[in-house]
């Protein structure tokens, strides 16, 4: 299933937040947003996802989602949002309980994407109990369990330290290389959008616009630890942003 | 148009799932709600469905809070309870904030005085009435010592709660810079206690206000609880729900004047 | 056999229902009646207003009025009243105002006088009998008579007025003295009155009637045994015994009977209601302000039920 | 040592400044202060120099509270006000928390109720007696009714209070995956305000345990209350105290219950 | 002034977090410690600071601090720790307030930090209005307004985005070249280490000891947004703390 934005625009009461955002989003591939602070990122995303109604254009998904999706358009969040009362295994198991699934399926379903995540051995651990990293792979075997067409993930590494960054975009990079799997990728961090992103699409600041979609051909198992070409890539985009990025840091939350 | 460029594929346009959860604020029916209920008593006593045994009309309540405001008798009994509420409720408050602020700074402090206070709070305050007489006497000292002593427990909790709650990553930062015991207790922990403190007085501004019936229940002749009681009395209900409306305003107005003094002091929060 | 509840406080005043309750007399008039108490006259006012209860005893107060005035209650005869010649109702001053001087109530202008609420008996009385010396004394709510008392004894409020059995005690300790009686300033005070939910009254007159009738003979029997002391000794002691079940029940049978027998007042034979003191008492009320003026003897009082007195 | 790698440099170790501003348990403090204060009171008014007047000697509260046990009577003033206060409180408890939620949920609701409730809270208790007996009646009616009455507001507002603090991001990651909203008000909305609502409940009992001796002012023979109110008019200190007593442990008693109730309910805060 | 750390070892109740550390910190020298989480870095600086007292071992201070040193040994937090209800000036005069300068020298002092660090139009501001690198700005102002001897900073970057982290990253720099200072800074970003550290300490899991100390020598003004030399040592770092990265992301915090 392929996602299409069309000339988005979306406000704020007299903020204007985005404009005339064009984009496709191809299956099978994750497109990385990047930009300044407040630019809209993460707005555009909700939008995306059905969570907000833009003012203007539309979002449309075209195309079937896979046979056995349960939820189409599935985030992962930037704060985990697990339940903190409930085990790891209770948080996958949440999003599948409203759907009367076969008896002994959800308990496949759990197990399967546990284990893809590796995180059996945790299953009955609770939330508080887990480190950064460990919370975002509970929440990145949630998403996989309602099997999305596309994953909608908002700054989902920013919360976690440098290393386990580091390890958590190897095991997203396992689990894409495994089975693709379609996703929007917000990010700040240029890095992270030339390590995971086939596609990135450069925000201006607010009202963010669509400044710049570069397209990175090389696959993603190929790309390294720190990788010339990649770094070129980011030194480029790092060009595109760092004045608004200033900007954005220096300006007064209100009043 | 979507099918131009996907081919055969169905464009469908994603649905919204989100909204909802977020109270919005409705202006006109807070408003509306206390007139329909009104209403609804004066009709119901009027038309004799609500025996007067139950409820007083409520436009004679009207009549009975104009008639007192007009023969000075509401100042007369306002002066008093006023009075009494400031004088107990400093008293309370003040100590209330010192002995809290001590128990969030010294542990010896806290493991005395906590378990004390725990024990004193479930002690209703009209069941030491006879005492507080003993101890201050019929006229305003028992009044002034119910509802300091009303007020002081809620306040110690609520302050040294405050106390603790204060991001201890902030002291560690004016110890880092060298900062004084005294710079720090000053600068970082009662400032930060502030909004902690505040609101715990917001609940025992409340509670005296609750008190002042009790407080006026032994030798007052005088004062707005004095008046309730009276009224209860003599099955006065005009006059009972009169003076309960004086109380119920008073509340309201207490609140009020603690949220200016929270914007005031606590603009910083944005 | 109808079943009535039948207000009643542990005090001596309240003989009448106790002995009609003992002796069987509730039941020969097909009554299956229950005691229920009060801490106080006011709440059984609006007890019976509510209906949780069907007959009550208790002083004309500004809430009695007031209920009645609701329509809820009626006054349908007269209990306990002052009488000459009989022990009655004391005045009291605490012991530092009698030093001061206040040794008779003609001193009273001025001076704090104790009473339970506004609008209760205390506060008529005392505003009565210090306005037959042209004075008026300052009146400290205090809600309960316990607190009366401790104000009293510590000094707090200067007079008081009560029944004997609860003065003399106190006289005796030395705490308070007795500086005058109240029937001196009202004779024929009708102190309390017998009372119903005026939907009995009006509605239900074979109810009232049996009431009515079986705590005469409580009452009567009371008034030969501890005021006239006719029946003899025997009877006295039987009826304190009844009494001692309600009044002083924690005290043993010794002590309880001194003061069962010190604070005996008369009943009103036939609960026969003292007109001229009701009417006072109504006056007075309406002059403080306390009850509407609109209220007449006939809001509250039913008089087809008793023979009237003093009108 | 130090000389040789830095030359003619002076070593100083790093002075140290961290430490203090943390509460530090004392176990043996609490109760030595109280047995202290005890001991206090015991000499006082054993030597003469606290008036009889003043304070009951603690040995005889102690003993009257004995002897209260051994007659039985104890067990027949506990009855009652225990019945009074888990009927009162679960009603009052049980309608608060259905109300909050749903002023948490609604926004008309909250529009309509919330000033209402604003208006309700300051309203004493006691005031309201003489007409929750003609409501309720005499018996245990009024009596359940007058705690309930002030368990209710205090309930509300903690409740929605809670609601409003649930983390909304959480609510949207169920809207995001597609539950529905009674899935989401079970699973999400109910679990993550019972942290709030069982710390209102904490207040709600306290108030309860208040309430109980003016809930007993009217018509009771028996019950805790009752048996302060007899004391108090009588100027029994011992009985008083003694009743006071047994008040002060019921509300420690009922606070270490909801201490429990938190630990097995919120485990997961850990 | 140079500070000198001998066998350091230091214990939490029964656990030992610290094990014989020994490290120079020369003056005017940037010294990163890098390491897994809980392997007690945070702990070493606040041993270093004086904030705690170590179990074992001693901290010495070797050399004067310079003449106008207010407060030798300053921290810089990763949270920021502003006070909410001072702003800008009323945040840095806190520390200055307690030491009696002579009169118009503390307004200086201020003015001339707020300027090095490029906020003096922000002074009036109270920290809710400032974006998370302003924040930290204010807060290394405030490091600056003591003249420390030596700066201790614990992730002072990992609170913000990465696009702010590389902007003070610069900032950082452009301070330090203008005015050498001394540092032993904090963090899990190896390319921080890289960019700002002139020596890299790499400490092991708990209880945390010292692997490897690397030595940088290029000037700090000379390493660019993405070089290849940094990116090598950046490598070598990263391979000897993966594995314990990972082990130490997947301990569970309690029970
Ligand atoms: N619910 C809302 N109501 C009002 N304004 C909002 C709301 N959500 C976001 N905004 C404003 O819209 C702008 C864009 O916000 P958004 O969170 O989409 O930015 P972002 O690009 O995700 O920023 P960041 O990089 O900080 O995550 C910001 O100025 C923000 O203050
Ligand atoms: N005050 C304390 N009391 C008890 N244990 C503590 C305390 N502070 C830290 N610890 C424990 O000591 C260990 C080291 O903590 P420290 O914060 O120094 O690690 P760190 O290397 O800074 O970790 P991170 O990278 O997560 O910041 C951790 O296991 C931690 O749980
Ligand atoms: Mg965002
Ligand atoms: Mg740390």
């Amino acid at each position: 299933m392929d996602i299409r934005l069309e000339a988005i625009g979306h406000d704020y009461g007299r903020t204007e937040v985005l404009r005339d955002i064009t984009l496709d989003i191809p299956s099978g591939r994750i497109v990385c947003l990047v930009g300044p602070s407040g630019c809209g990122k993460s707005t555009l995303l909700r939008l995306i996802g059905g969570l907000e109604r833009p003012a203007r254009g539309r979002v449309l998904m075209l195309g079937e989602p896979p046979a056995d999706c349960l939820n189409p358009l599935t985030f992962v969040f930037q704060d985990f949002a697990l339940l903190p009362w409930r085990t790891v295994r209770g948080n996958v198991a949440l999003v599948l309980e409203d759907h009367r699934l076969p008896p002994g399926r959800m308990e496949a379903v759990i197990s399967d994407v546990l284990a893809r995540t590796r995180l059996s051995d945790f299953a009955g651990a609770l939330p508080r109990q887990l480190s950064g990293g460990m919370k975002q792979r509970v929440a990145i075997a949630r998403a996989l369990a309602v099997n999305p067409a596309v994953m909608l993930m908002d700054e989902p590494l920013s919360a976690l330290d440098a290393q386990t960054r580091e390890l958590l975009m190897d095991d997203l990079v396992a689990l894409w290389t495994r089975t693709p799997f379609t996703a929007v990728y917000v990010t700040h961090n240029l890095a992270e959008a030339v390590r995971l992103g086939h596609r990135v699409a450069v925000l201006s600041r607010r009202p963010g616009r669509i400044r710049e979609v570069v397209e990175i051909d090389r696959p993603l198992g190929e790309r390294g630890y720190a990788d010339a070409d990649l770094e070129r890539i980011q030194k480029h985009l790092w060009g595109l942003m760092r004045d608004e990025a200033r900007a954005a840091d220096e300006e007064l939350v209100d009043g | 148009m979507a099918d131009t460029a996907a081919g055969m594929a169905a464009a469908v346009e994603v649905p919204f799932r989100g909204g909802g959860f977020a109270p919005r604020p409705k202006r006109w029916v807070g408003p509306a709600t206390f007139l329909a209920l009104i209403a609804l008593a004066e009709w119901g006593t009027w038309a004799g469905w609500i025996s007067p045994l139950t409820l007083p009309r409520p436009s004679a309540v009207v009549e009975t809070l104009i008639a007192l405001a007009r023969s000075g008798l509401m100042f007369d009994h306002l002066l008093p309870s006023l009075t009494r509420l400031a004088v107990g409720a400093a008293l309370g408050v003040g100590a209330g904030i010192a002995v809290g602020v001590l128990i969030g700074l010294f542990s010896h402090l806290r493991a005395a005085l906590v378990p004390l206070v725990a024990a004193l709070f479930p002690i209703p305050k009209i069941a030491l009435l006879p005492l507080f007489v003993i101890w201050f006497g019929i006229d305003e000292g028992s009044k002034y010592a119910l509802i300091a002593f009303g007020t002081f427990t809620p306040t110690v909790v609520a302050t040294f709660g405050a106390v603790d709650n204060v991001d201890r990553s902030l002291i560690r930062m004016g110890q880092s810079f060298g900062l004084s015991w005294w710079s720090i207790v000053r600068k970082i922990v009662l400032p930060g206690a502030m909004p902690g403190i505040l609101s715990g007085l917001r609940i025992s501004l409340a509670i005296a206000i609750i008190l002042l019936v009790a407080a006026e229940m032994l030798g007052a002749r005088y004062g707005i609880g004095a008046y309730i009681l009276e009224a209860g009395a003599l099955y006065d209900l005009e006059r009972l729900f009169a003076g309960v409306v004086i109380l119920s305003l008073l509340g309201v107005l207490t609140s009020a004047a603690i949220g200016a003094l929270e914007r005031r002091l606590l603009g910083w929060r944005g | 056999r109808r079943r009535v509840v039948v207000g009643a406080m542990n005090l001596t005043s309240h003989a009448g229902s106790f002995i009609a309750l003992e002796r069987g007399y509730f039941a020969d008039a097909g009554l299956d009646a229950e005691l229920k108490f009060f801490q106080a006259a006011q709440p059984m006012a609006v007890a019976i207003a509510s209906r949780d209860a069907d007959f009550g005893v208790t002083a004309i107060s500004g809430g009695l009025l007031s209920l009645a005035q609701k329509g809820a209650v009626k006054v349908i005869g007269g209990a306990l009243s002052e009488e000459k010649g009989i022990d009655g109702q004391k005045i009291l001053a605490s012991d530092a105002a009698f030093k001061a001087g206040l040794t008779s109530p003609a001193g009273l202008d001025g001076k704090r006088f104790g009473i339970t609420t506004a609008g209760s008996s205390f506060h008529y009385m005392g505003a009565r009998i210090a306005a037959a010396h042209g004075g008026r004394p300052e009146f400290v709510p205090l809600q309960k008579v316990g607190a009366v008392i401790g104000a009293l004894k510590s000094g707090q409020i200067d007079a008081w007025s009560i029944v004997p059995h609860i003065a003399k005690p106190l006289a005796a300790s030395g705490a308070v003295h007795i500086i005058g009686n109240v029937a001196d300033y009202l004779p024929g005070y009708q102190v309390t009155t017998v009372f119903t939910s005026a939907a009995n009254a009006g509605g239900d007159r074979g109810l009232v009637e049996a009431f009515l009738q079986a705590f005469s003979r409580g009452v009567a029997d009371y008034n030969a045994a501890m005021v006239d002391r006719s029946a003899g000794e025997a009877a006295m002691q039987a009826v304190v015994d009844i009494i001692h079940k309600y009044v002083y029940a924690d005290q043993p049978r010794e002590k309880a009977a001194v003061s069962i027998i010190n604070g005996s007042m008369r009943l009103n034979e036939g609960a026969a209601i003292n007109l001229a003191s009701v009417r006072d008492q109504l006056e007075w009320f309406q002059s403080e302000g306390l009850v509407d003026a609109g209220i007449t003897l006939e809001t509250f009082l039913d008089t087809s039920y008793v023979k009237v007195i003093g009108a």
